[in-house]
Order: C-alpha cells, then structure tokens, then sequence
C-alpha cells in the first residue's frame, strides 16, 4: 500500500471537498434512484482515537489507540486497512507514518522525538476510499528513569541479595550455620562400610561434566569424604573420570584423603583414570569395570544425562549397593528406581556444603533457604488472603 | 540359582529385541487405536485460530534431528495451520540443526498451500546466545538478522516490511528439544515484553513446563509425538505421527509389563528371603 | 543421488546400533565421523548464520566500528589455543559468563520464582467446582475439585522438603514427607514421558527403515 | 592484574544487564543492545574455540599415535569434508551440505538417541524396582502417566487420559514448581555471586 496509497491519499486529500460536494448534490438529485456510477460510500470512520507515550520505555514511541470503524466486522464489513498519519501540527500536513490491517486497533509509533507534541490521524480505508479523519490530542514520547512495573522484582532480588551475602559474611565469620544432616551422607558411610565387610573395592562414578559444571564440584566434595572412609577401612577406591580435567581434580582430592586419614602410602593413582570423553563410550567403559572388579558400593554423583540408564543398570546387576546424587532432574527418576539411595536435586549441593564448610556454598545455601522460608510465608498467607477475596497480594507480585 | 534371579540375570540383548518387535510388528501392521486431544494441544491450536490473516508468527525451530520423530510433525503441522489461515511465519532457529529442519516444513507446506518464500514466509538462520538472541530480536530484528539463513539481505523481503521488533509480531511458537527453547522464548518473549507465547516440547521436557502452562506463560503446548499426533487430528491429516502412535502404545504396553513382572518376582523374592537386601 | 543417500543413511544408521551387541569399532567409527560432521556444521553456520552478518558485513563493509571489541574479545578467546597466551581469553569469557549471569539473575528470579509463586495464590476451596461434585459425584468430578488444594499443598510441602535449616522432625518432618510424595508424582511424570520421548525415537528410525529403505511399508 | 581485570568486566557486563531492566533510560538501553549485540559475535568465537579445541585434542592424538587414532582420522577428515562443503558451496537446501546433513548427519544423530529406547527397556525390567515406598509411588504414576499418554490407555479404560491429564497438570505440576523455584533461587545466588566476582571458579580452571 506504500507508493499507490501515499499517491491516492494526496489526491484524494486535496480533491476531497470537492468530491464531497459534487457526491451529495449527484446523490440528492438522483433521488431514489440506485445509479451504480456513484462512487462507494468510504467506511464510517474509526472512534476515539487517543495517543499517548508508552510507558516505561527508552522514549521515542508513542502507543495510539482507537476503537474499530463500524465498517470493521460489521456493518458493511468493507474495511480493509487503518492508515496512521502524524503531524507536529492541527492545521499542519499529515504525513502518513504506518498502516495496520482490519480488526487491529492499536499502532506504535516508534520514531518520534523525546519532547515533540505530535498530532495523529486514523482513516479507516476500504482499498478505495478514505473514512473522515478522526484526530488525536496531542502526545509526545519520554523516556522513564525507573520501570514501575518491575518494582516486585527489585524488591524480591533485592531481599535475596541481601540474604545471602549476609550469610556469606557470617560462614566467613566462622559462625555456626545449622545445616539438617542429610540422610544421603550416612547412606553413603554406611555403602562404604558394607563393601568392606564383603571384601569388595569401591567404584565411584563422577558424572560426565567438566569441572565448569557446579555438580561436578560438589562431586569432588563428596569424593573427598568416600575416600577419607576408604582410606580408614582400607578398601580399593575406583574412579573412571570421563574428562582429563576431573581426573586430575580427583586425584588431587582422593590423595589429600588418604594423607588426612594417616595412610599416603596406601593412595594408588592408577585407579583413577580418564576413560573417554564420548558419552555412550564412557558407559560401556564403567560398565566393563564393574564387571571386572565387582564393586560392593557404587557412587553415581554428579552431572549425567541418558547413560544413567546404563550404569545403573549394569551396578544393580553386580549386585553392589548403588548411592545416586545429581541435580539433572530428567535422570532423577531412573537413579531413584535404579539406585537404594538419591540425593535428589538441591540434596547435593547442601550434602557438599554441609562436609566442606566452605563460606561460600555454607552461606549461599542458607541465604537460599531464608528465600525458600519467606516464599513458604508469601504461598501460605497469600492463600488464605485470597481465599477470603483479598487479592492485593497478587497484584504486588505481578509483574507489568 | 533360584527363578528370581535367573530371570534378573536374563541377557539385556533378549529384551532388546523384544523391543524392536514390539516396535516394527504395529508399523507394518497398523492396529488404529483413536488417538484423544488433551487441552494444553487444544488451546495452541485455538491460539493459531484467532489471529487475523496476515499476521505475523515466529517459529523458532530450537531442535535437531536426534529429536524429529517427535517435532517435526510439529512443525509441519504448524506450517500448514499458519498458511491455510494465511499468517506469515519468521522462521528463525536457536539450534543450527534445526533451520534446514524449519525450511523444509515450511518449503512442504508452502507447495501445498501456495505460498512464496520471502512474501508468506521466511528463514532467518540461526544465532549463538540463547537467551541474548531472544532480547535482540525482541528490540531490533533487522539489526540481529540483517540476512536470512541464505544469506539475501532482509530489507529486500516484503514480508519483512515494516516489522522492526516485537510490537509487529502477534505469536511466537518455539518448538524445543532443551536449552536454548522455550525458557528463554518465555522468559524475554513473555516476561518481558508480553507476548503470546507457545510451544512444542520433546516429551522429556514436557512435564517440567506444566507450571508455565498453569501460570498462563505458555498458552498452549504439544509434548512428545503424542502432542503432534494429536495436532495432526486437529489438522485433519494423518501424518507421520499419528502413523507412529500404534507402535508406541504396544511398547509402552511392553515396558510396563516389564516393570510389573520384574517387581512382583523381586518383592514376592524379597519377602521370602528379607535377609538378601 | 538419492538412493546412494538412503543406503549411506541406512548403513549408518546400522552402524550406530550396532553398539547394542557391544561396543565395536563400526559404531565408534560411526560416533567419531559423527562428532567431526556436527563440529563442521557448528563452524559453517556460525560463518554464514553470524559472523558475515553480524561482524564482516558492519564492521569490514559498513565501518561500524563499535564492532572491533567484538572483534578483539572473540581473537583473545582463540588465544586459548595458543599454550602462552592463554590467560588473554578471560576477558571475552568474563563478559559472556558476566552477560548471562546478569540476564539469569533478573529472568530467573521473575519467571521461575516470583511468577510461579504468584499463579498459586489462587482460593483454597474452589466453591463451583465442589457444587459440580456434590451434584454429580464420581471420580473426575472429586478429582477436579480437589485439584487446587493439592497443587497449593504440593507446591508448599515441596518447598519444604528442599528447606535445609531445619531437621525433619514432627510436624515439620511430616510435611517434608508430603512434600517429597509431591516429587515422586513428579518424577513418575518425567519417568513415563521420558520412557514415551525414547520410544519415539526408536520409532522414528524404524519408519525410516522399513519405509524409505526396505519399502515394507508405504 | 590478570584476575582483577576479567573480575571487573565481569561486573560491569552483569550490572548494564541488571540496571537495564529496571532503568530503561537512554544510557542504559543503548549500552544494552550493544552488549547484546557483542555478545552474539563473542558466543560464536566460543563455539569456533570449541571446534578449535576438538580439532587440536585429535590431530595431538593422530601424531602421538595415541590410543584410538585411527578413529582421529576418521573425525578430522568428516570435519574437514563437511566443512569445505558448508564454508565453500554454502548452506542453501539442496546443496553438497546440505546433501550430507540429511544423509549422514540426521541418520547419525536420530540413531544415536534410538538407542536409549533399547536401554530404558531393559533397564525396566532388570533394574527399576519398587524397592522404597517413595520409589512405588514413583513407579506407579509413570505407569498411570505412560498409559494414559497412548491410545491403548483409551482403549483400556476410557477416563485413563483424563486420570492422566489430571496427573500432570495438578500433582505433577506442584511437584516440578517446587523444584523450579528451589533451582531459580539457586541460579540468582550463583548469578549474584559471579557478578559480584565472589565466586571465581569459571575462572580457575582457565
């Protein structure tokens, strides 16, 4: 509609009077009679046509806004199209800035100067001919400083900011952070203790992640304390790592243990060993392990995705007592069936902060829990509210 | 060895063939169970209905084809719902893998309904960053895609004209294999700028988007073959999901039967013998 | 042209499942040719799909030179290859891992927390939907009448199992037992699609080879 | 100098993304959609790094004769034919690329992950077992859940599909959001910790 349109709006804008006037003589003359050479009557035009300066924005666009010509779904339901035009003036000459098809009824104009008032016409077209021209008050665009309808978010990120880094600064401080024990961690001493009452080594599988992955780390965390356990029970520890990277951290964390629990002599660096980085090749690997070595524990901590399937599968077949624990909540459900003890989602993390101590996973995850308690209060109270037809709160917690 | 573990120690390989058959015998010979529309399927299709012809649909083909059995169905179908409703479709992809796959759908579907490249549909190609690929094109399209997949410059493409940002887009509907997907298309595409946002999801991820569902982000979703077949009934054409819900019934009737026999033997087997475990 | 392309298609295809009978050479020759076409699929498209458009055609073509940061980060992240100079790709990583965090921390917060706990505050007792049950009383109609109890119970008490300050104890333990029957519904929902996604894919392939290779099927 | 400076880009990167979305005034939205715009060159140099790298560990392994380095030759030269095809004749339908992505790629990739249906089978019957109150009740909404899915669920009793709609939509779903909120509290402590260069650990193994 861009260069014919544009041609027919001039000409029909200057012709326009003088249509109108040859129209309604032609029309009043001919009477009843229907000549089918008058020309078709232009759509009614649309109705209350307001602008104004979208909120909340960078400036520069105005929203205007009308509701449809009687012609548009109804009527004689000859409305094609809206033309949008603007001027910095009401007796200036409107230029035509857009269109927009039928049945919409709204336009953004987004290349208007900060500060300039703007005039806006709407002319509901029905190919042919142009509806009377509906104009506007005047509207210009501003920028905001401060987004009104996020202030919930400022609000609740705030809050937690403030939440956990307070906890940091505690866990730094050394203070006491109660963390509940975690039913995973006494499985996990007591996998390590049956496997040496039966005499079997010890397989510990660290996910397939690199240590970028942050359940990769809370894995090491972990390692550390099964092999503190396998240092003082003298068991064999397995650890097939799936990237060079773990495997060196592994090494490092298994060989402090064994220097923490007084027995460096017994640490054996061969039995840490980096299979493969593809995926379905590492499963296949682990799983000949276990069938060579007949583990009695078998540790699965960390990131994994579909080979959890296979190495559960083959552990439970050995017969071994299988401990999981990851955060990948799409292989949580086959390590829950798979395995006689899972550490399920946020578990893991808690479980490798609560061994470490480490200021920061210690303080995040109480910062975190402060956040998990006030959304319990917010659920709780908000409910009971609403219930009893109070919905202020859903309102606050909207964002727009 | 006592029957319980004979049959725990059965040869994984036994099962895999009990599988593949219970998957190629319903192919080759169709049963024809009548497949239900669920609502999250019933409201996507509702969404596509109500826009006016003309309007403008991004399609962001966020797949690959490890995941086509189950979205490309979805997409072809999608395809032919946006042109026999003749709304325009912005394909666009967050996987590199899955712009071919959103070219030939809509390639498909335009021989069926008439429509030309560049006019009724287009294909931007693929972008790295997730989620700031989405923020960009919510701001600017042209400045994140001044070319399509193929390299034409954007400004030559009608239907390009006059569409700068979100404000002239009416649907996005990313269909998604995992991240980048229908996250970052909700978060920014929805959270941010308000837009009518729905999906086609692998069945793996389908669950974890309920919530999204419920909380009115997503306005429809289609999850596993399932949701394409069910889009096919909607459609009227039985294409190749549908074709594949036999086969799926029969192996999701086999894998329970697996789950149930190996537990009734393992808890009847534990009883008898609780020292065991 | 296009039936070498289906034999190519089909002896892969057979290559790869040759894995279920053990790990062989076939298929890790298949895995390893695999992993080199996907890799070269990444660098075509990032060449055609993003760097013409988005860093030659401004920079090179139309002199924006705004584009020359972007420029220089993406050369320093290539210097990782480089043994010595590898410290000098931290600074590119530092802005992507700098961009995402402080786009993760607002969307994250607004979508999958703030919102979620919004759309739950909906009133306990759905008073249409019991009227409906107690006029027509069966097993869907209870069903849909309890449903906004259980969701907001289920959305608490699963909270509440993840709460790490206190020990499941009493009162508190039960609702953290609740809590965790919530997830295991949960996690029996992704076991059973994800269990239905695997066999798609099986299916998929099994079209493909009875239909555009064998042709047993039409 | 070699941690304070990628500590502070770091900083300043997340903050522009932070202040923006609460301030949308000029400075700050301009900055704003350069960032992005940089950040989407920045990404694909990682992605080329990524590739870049693959190709190194390979062509090390080729010339040591490492373990597996027929199997290195077999990547580098699907990598360097693939990619003369895509870099050279262009990605369009109908080209030599796209030849191979429909013949060699999709089959590939689409068999790789058939796979899992043969593992998840047998791992139903020789390892799923009911062996915890939590993990029957597990169990016994997949079953619900996977027959309701199909039409053999319809067949058997037709309000299967509702009993599974409703699952997924009311139980399930308070289940997955308790655990979408728990990791989103997760992800903005982390996020948080990163911009304010607390937490360092992206940058350690560099």
């Amino acid at each position: 509609m861009d260069g014919v349109g544009r041609s027919l709006v001039r000409y029909w804008r200057s012709a326009l009077p003088l249509v109108i006037v040859l129209w309604s003589v032609s029309g009043a003359a001919s009477g009843a009679t229907t000549p089918d050479t008058v020309t078709p009557e232009p759509p009614s035009p649309p109705s209350n046509v307001a602008a104004e300066d979208r909120s909340n924005d960078a400036g520069g666009s105005v929203v205007i806004s009308w509701t449809k010509s009687a012609d548009d779904g109804g009527g004689k339901e000859s409305v094609v199209e809206y033309l949008v035009l603007r001027s910095t003036s009401l007796a200036g000459e409107f230029q035509q800035i857009g269109s927009v098809r039928s049945g919409v009824a709204q336009f953004v104009d987004q290349n208007s100067i900060d500060g300039t008032p703007y005039f806006y016409m709407v002319r509901a077209s029905d190919g042919v001919s142009l509806s009377l021209p509906e104009v506007s008050e005047a509207a210009s665009s501003s920028a905001q400083w401060f987004h009104t309808g996020r202030t919930n978010i400022l609000v609740a990120g705030a809050l937690l900011s403030f939440l956990v880094l307070l906890f940091i600064r505690k866990a730094k401080r050394g203070e006491e952070l109660y963390i509940r024990p975690i039913a995973g961690l006494e499985a996990v001493d007591e996998a390590v203790g049956r496997a040496t009452e039966m005499g079997k080594p010890i397989m510990y599988v660290p996910g397939i992640m690199d240590m970028d992955d942050i359940q990769t780390i809370a894995s090491m965390i972990i390692l550390g304390r099964v092999a503190r356990k396998a240092a003082e029970y003298e068991t064999a520890l397995l650890v097939p790592t799936s990237r060079s990277l773990v495997m060196s951290a592994a090494q490092e964390t298994v060989k402090e243990a064994y220097l923490d629990a007084g027995r460096p002599d017994a640490f054996d660096a061969d039995r840490i060993r980096y299979l493969t980085d593809d995926q379905f090749g590492y499963a296949a690997g682990v799983d000949g392990l276990m069938l060579r070595e007949v583990p009695g524990a078998i540790f699965y901590m960390g990131a994994f995705y579909a080979e959890s399937l296979i190495l559960a599968e083959t552990g439970h077949s050995t017969g071994a007592i299988q401990i999981a624990g990851t955060a990948m909540p799409s292989q949580l459900p086959f390590f829950v069936t798979a395995c006689d003890y899972t550490l399920i989602g946020e578990e893991l993390f808690a479980a490798s902060a609560y061994l470490s101590k480490e200021p920061l996973l210690l303080g995040s995850l109480k910062g975190q829990d402060w956040g998990k308690a006030i959304s319990i209060a917010i659920l709780v109270g908000g409910v009971i509210l609403v219930s009893f037809g109070m919905s202020k709160i859903v309102e606050w917690l909207t964002t727009r | 060895m006592s029957i319980v573990e004979r049959l725990e120690k059965l040869d994984r390989r036994l099962i895999f063939v009990l599988i593949l058959l219970a998957v190629v015998i319903p192919l080759v010979r169709p049963i024809g169970f009548k497949i239900e529309v669920s609502e999250p399927v019933q409201q996507l299709y509702e969404a596509i209905e109500s826009l006016n012809p003309g309007s403008r649909v991004i399609i962001s083909c966020d797949y690959d084809p490890s995941t086509m059995p189950e979205i490309y169905p979805m997409n072809q179908a999608l395809a032919r719902h946006c042109f026999s409703r003749d709304l325009k479709i912005v394909g666009m992809g967050l996987w590199p893998q899955g712009v071919p796959l959103g070219q030939a759908s809509m390639e498909q579907a335009a021989e069926e309904y008439g429509k030309s490249y560049g006019v009724d549909y287009v294909n931007l190609g693929f972008k790295a960053g997730g989620i700031v690929v989405v923020s960009s094109v919510a701001e600017n399209i042209p400045a994140t895609y001044p070319q399509d997949y193929a390299g034409r410059p954007v400004s030559e493409l009608p239907i390009m004209d006059g569409v700068r940002n979100f404000d002239n887009i009416e649907l996005i509907i990313s269909l998604s294999a995992g991240d980048p997907g229908v996250r970052e298309w909700v978060m920014i595409g929805q959270g941010r700028y308000g837009k009518t946002v729905g999906a086609g999801v692998t069945a793996v991820s389908a669950p974890a988007f309920y919530p999204y569902l419920q909380a009115g982000q997503l306005v429809g979703m289609m999850g596993g073959m399932k949701g394409a077949a069910e889009y096919e009934i909607l459609m009227e054409g039985t294409g190749t999901a549908s074709r594949g819900m036999d086969a799926q019934s029969v192996a999701h009737g086999l894998i329970i039967f697996f789950i149930l026999f190996a537990n009734f033997f393992y808890l009847v087997g534990r009883r008898k013998m609780p020292w065991k475990r | 042209m296009e039936t070498i392309g289906i034999w190519l298609a089909s002896l892969l295809t057979i290559c790869i499942l040759t894995f279920l009978y053990k790990d062989n050479p076939l298929y890790k020759f298949a895995e390893h040719l695999f992993v080199g076409i996907s890799a070269a699929y990444w660098a075509a498209y990032s060449f055609h799909n993003i760097l013409r458009p988005n860093l030659i055609q401004p920079l090179f073509i139309e002199g924006d030179l705004r584009f020359v940061v972007a420029l220089a980060l993406g050369i320093m992240m290539l210097m990782r290859l480089a043994p010595r100079a590898g410290w000098l790709s931290r600074w590119p990583l530092a802005f992507i891992v700098g961009t995402y965090s402080g786009y993760y921390f607002i969307t994250y917060l607004q979508t999958n927390a703030v919102e979620q706990v919004r759309a739950t505050l909906i009133p306990f007792v759905q008073v249409v939907s019991w009227r409906v049950f107690f006029r027509d009383p069966g097993l869907m109609t209870f069903l849909n009448a309890i449903a906004v109890p259980v969701m907001v119970i289920g959305v608490i008490t699963g909270i509440i199992y993840f709460f790490f300050s206190r020990e499941h104890k009493g009162v508190f333990g039960g609702l953290a037992k609740t809590g965790i029957w919530f997830l295991m519904v949960a996690f029996g929902a992704s076991f059973g699609y994800t269990v239905m996604a695997r066999i798609s894919l099986l299916i998929g392939r099994m079209l493909f080879i009875l239909r555009d290779w064998l042709g047993v099927i039409s | 100098m070699k941690k304070q400076i990628p500590l502070l880009i770091t900083f300043v990167a997340g903050m522009v993304m932070l202040v923006q979305y609460f301030i949308p005034h000029r400075p700050f939205s301009e900055v704003y959609r350069l960032f992005n715009q940089w950040y989407l060159v920045v990404a694909v140099f990682a992605m080329i790094l990524g590739i870049g790298n693959l190709i190194k560990i390979h062509s090390v392994r080729l010339r040591r004769r490492g373990s597996g380095w027929q199997y290195s030759i077999v990547l580098l030269c699907s990598l360097g034919v693939m990619g003369v095809a895509g870099l050279g004749w262009g990605i369009e339908r109908g080209g030599f690329f796209d030849y191979l992505y429909w013949n060699m790629y999709y089959p590939l990739s689409s068999t790789m992950f058939a796979l899992l249906a043969f593992f998840v089978a047998s791992a139903s019957y020789r390892a799923f077992r009911a062996r915890t109150a939590e993990a029957t009740l597990l169990l016994a909404s997949a079953i619900l859940v996977m027959l309701g899915r199909v039409p053999l669920g319809n067949y058997l009793w037709d309000r299967l599909p509702l009993l599974g709609d409703w699952i997924m939509s009311y139980p399930n779903m308070a289940g997955q959001r308790a655990i979408m909120i728990g990791i989103a509290l997760g992800v903005v402590s982390t996020s948080l910790r990163i911009i304010l260069g607390i937490e360092r650990t992206y940058l350690a193994g560099r």
